[in-house]
């Protein structure tokens, strides 16, 4: 086509005036280099089967986009240079026969290179980070299903064998963060049960920790972060509590309350925290007048909480987000979800005072309610 | 009351690990899902409530007295994390033409201000069609994470239709609440 | 399911004070009764997979939709209690095999109870009325296909046999309203081209008109309205062109401008004009400021005007519309499609003035380009 | 130029004719487009061109000389039906990642206020990929019907492409108008 095209623009311009008019060019493709990418999974709700993860640099530069089809889901593989995407494919956009698979896509591309085949019992839910895990080395991936009897697909990657392990009254996955073998899931008893993988690789035992939590009064959010040898989790009143998922059975390390002193304030979202392992500084989502039914309202401001010293820090505006997540690189870089005004925004902390303050955003996405930055 | 739900908590979850049980050599989610059937389908996720209901605020209580079937805060949808069917060409208690409702559901507790009860409302999702994109609706009185899968609202409830593709929300009442 | 809510509402019941509360429900499922319908055809440019036909009663109420996928067109055929919803599927949503299909709905339960398959060439266009079309006896479903070049599918719907027509240079299809194996297609040179099928029913020979318009200066739009024995064809300054489809080859029969005596007004739109046969009087969407480039621009005012006398009956604001159609039942209601304002509106009609004003509206659409009234 | 486009548009219906009989047996459209090939996909689309340049308005012409490539006023996009590429992680000439440019275009004669000259932008889809949906622009200078396919823009250009998506348009200087 270009050819042909250079060609003719060769015979119009013999018939035109030759001075100083731009040149006959070229179409382009782009190809994205290494540079840390802001993922932001958007599902879409009004047109489901038309999701899709977009691909930000951290100027929240638009660079492209990942289909993620209905209820898909996201992980980046970076080590691989490749992005993982799970969803649910119709034999007719909507009906006829369905097909589960992750979509593999090379991060440089964005094309999908390879496919995995996979249960077709998937959770098709929201894009909740901790629904599709990968082991500590990267070599399995975890795969919440939900049918709605809960199970997880063990996927390894290489040979593709998967087992299913249930899960039944529990949700989510927290894979340990030293042991490719182990992995974690919250239970609705207010317990964690955690799984080690057999060695034949086909099953794994379940230990079921000591009740850490009151799921009926002040539930965990599913969203969790990891500090450096452990989990980070937030109940619905505010409560953070440090778990250690390393060995056969969860153990509670220590627990903070972000809104002590606060009464009416909660946190709130989908993702409502983020967490810099370096400072030990987490930053949460809040909203006023909480109440029952109020644990996804979106934020009015973000507080810098000092999880080790059990001391807030600062409280700084931020209207309308729902999840926030942190530069792993760049510590005072925060980028979160505003699907009141369906904008992606970055926001900076300041090292000293911990407050934080927009720099920038883009207006981007529908339902979007994961975000995620990787290099 | 909390001992009926606790019941059914309880026979949810044996259903489901005695179909672990049986499904060792990895016969695939269907099949456990067809054993599962009498005691799941059947009514076992129905009742999932365990929640203080001391805990209850007013203003995310009963939506507005004066809010119509097409509002986010028509009472019964105290706990919808979906499009309105009545916005769709269903009413409240309908599916639009084409959708099939789901076979499993979340439900919620819902206070009616009219009548002072509070009434347990099956969020049945209706299937089988493109998303309708109308009336999109996020309350969530009592709903709890996937580890009470039964009050929780950010799943497509169609998961074990076929096809599973998700269309829109209706709010029936199964029942009045111990406490109305 | 229900059955064991029921059971359980039952139980629920006895432990609750019985007066005067609501009873348990069912569910019900919808089923649509012979109504007249308004069709509105969205192919959600934002979300072009997921296309999809609006059902809708003459008073705007929703009541219903039918998947359209990508680029899908649509034609009822309230005769047969169907409708035709042809469309391109792709294996995995944006990706893989392509699969073109008429879906064959059910315009009562809206759902698709066949499927005749077709070629994967069929315009991937936005959804004017004259790229799917039927025979006047409605055996015959025509599909406009462009790979770009351009062809005619000559689809029998009983026996499912196709066959093509070649039509370069020329696009639309517009049936005979008398003899059902006979359609035309407007041509680039200006004229219009007529094919009648031959009596084997796997070919048909074409004989092109003289020329009837200037498609360089003054083009014809390629929607089209009938007349009792006639089609009317509208050009983007103005012009009503009465065409007789009906014979080998096409004849103007009348002609008459619009826009005279009004410099500076268009017609504009992808729909924009509606005709009512019974008192001959045209709706035309018409804006100002008309220059070359502007003949898709919203409409400032709906313009009535009287075909055979050649004479403009009235003006009436009518904002940002971009498609208008009539109900073949009811001459004084007018439908139109508001896409600066995502809206579907009616207007009633004075039968004295011929002035148009707006009654109802709903909030609906994305990027609706054809709107239909049929029983 | 007329002459040049006319007999440019001939070769394409006469392509087009030839490859018609030579389908008589219905042997599908991939096949005839590739029979094509040499002489539709090879450029005789590109420049048709065959409206009348005084017609032109002023107000539609140029668009604003102080528009970003991100807008739709900027003068390259003066017949642009579409989601912007530079919008979605392209740029004005350069599909995003994983987007193929179409084989198949149509044309615009841009006025670029700069130099004041008339350019012809080839408005190339960019394909493979799910739709964009950011900047959509709809501005329709010289833009025909289908019946002149090589100026209509109402129509899917990643039509001859495998897969046939949409996901955004780049406009591509290729040449500068006979009368520029």
């Amino acid at each position: 086509m270009m050819r042909s095209a250079i060609m003719l623009a060769g015979l119009l311009a013999a018939q035109a005036c030759a001075a100083q008019e731009l040149a006959p060019e070229k179409i382009g493709k782009t190809v994205l280099g290494d540079f840390e990418r802001v993922y932001v999974a958007d599902v879409v709700l009004p047109h489901m089967v038309d999701g899709r993860v977009y691909v930000l640099d951290v100027d929240l530069n638009l660079k492209g986009m990942m289909e993620s089809g209905f209820a898909g889901m996201m992980l980046a593989a970076p080590q691989r240079g490749q992005v993982y995407v799970p969803t649910s494919f119709y034999e007719r956009l909507t009906r006829g026969a369905r097909t589960d698979v992750v979509q593999v896509f090379d991060a440089h591309t964005l094309t999908v290179t390879d496919e995995i085949p996979i249960a077709a019992a998937r959770a098709q839910a929201l894009t909740y980070r901790n629904l599709f895990q990968a082991s500590s080395d990267g070599t399995t991936l975890f795969i919440q299903d939900a049918t709605p009897a809960t199970s997880i697909d063990v996927l390894d990657v290489a040979s593709r064998r998967r087992f299913e392990v249930q899960n039944p009254g529990c949700y989510g996955i927290y894979p340990s963060l030293t042991n490719p073998l182990r992995f974690s899931t919250l239970c609705g008893g207010g317990t964690v049960g955690s799984y080690t993988i057999n060695e034949a690789h086909d099953g794994a035992a379940r230990k079921t920790s000591a009740k850490l939590f009151d799921a009926t009064n002040d539930p965990w959010f599913t969203h969790a972060e990891h500090d450096v040898d452990s989990y980070l989790f937030v109940s619905y009143k505010g409560t953070i509590a440090r778990v250690s998922l390393e060995d056969e059975t969860a153990k509670l390390l220590d627990s903070a309350d972000v809104a002590a002193g606060a009464p009416g304030w909660a946190p709130g979202g989908f993702q409502p925290f983020a967490y810099d392992p370096k400072s030990g500084v987490a930053y949460v989502l809040m909203h006023g007048d909480a109440a029952e039914g109020s644990h996804k309202n979106p934020s009015a401001e973000i507080w810098s909480y000092d999880v080790k010293g059990k001391k807030l820090l600062a409280r700084s505006p931020a209207a309308g987000l729902t999840s926030i997540t942190i530069s792993p690189s760049d510590p005072s870089a925060l980028f979160a979800i505003n699907p009141v005004e369906s904008k992606i925004q970055r926001f900076a902390v300041d090292p000293q005072t911990r407050r934080v303050a927009k720099t920038k955003e883009i207006k981007l996405g529908e339902s979007a309610a994961l975000i995620e930055v990787s290099k | 009351m909390d001992d009926v739900i606790g019941k059914l908590l309880g026979a949810f979850d044996r259903a489901a690990e005695r179909a672990a049980r049986k499904s060792a050599q990895m016969i695939g989610r269907r099949s456990a899902l067809s054993m599962l059937g009498s005691t799941l389908v059947g009514g076992a996720l129905v009742p999932l409530l365990p929640f203080d209901r001391s805990l209850r605020a007013n203003a995310a209580e009963g939506g507005r007295a004066d809010a119509t079937e097409e509002e986010c805060d028509y009472w019964r949808y105290c706990a919808l994390d979906g499009f309105l069917c009545s916005c769709c060409g269903g009413s409240v208690t309908a599916c639009p033409p084409g959708a099939e409702p789901s076979k499993v559901t979340w439900v919620g507790t819902c206070h009616n201000a009219k009548d002072g009860k509070d009434y347990i409302v099956s969020y049945n999702d209706c299937c089988g069609k493109t998303t309708c994109g109308r009336c999109q609706c996020n309350t969530n009185l009592r709903e709890r994470p996937g580890y009470r899968m039964g009050v929780h609202n950010d799943i497509n409830w169609c998961m074990a239709n076929t096809p599973s593709m998700y269309h829109c929300t209706v709010s029936v009442i199964v029942g009045v609440s111990g406490k109305g």
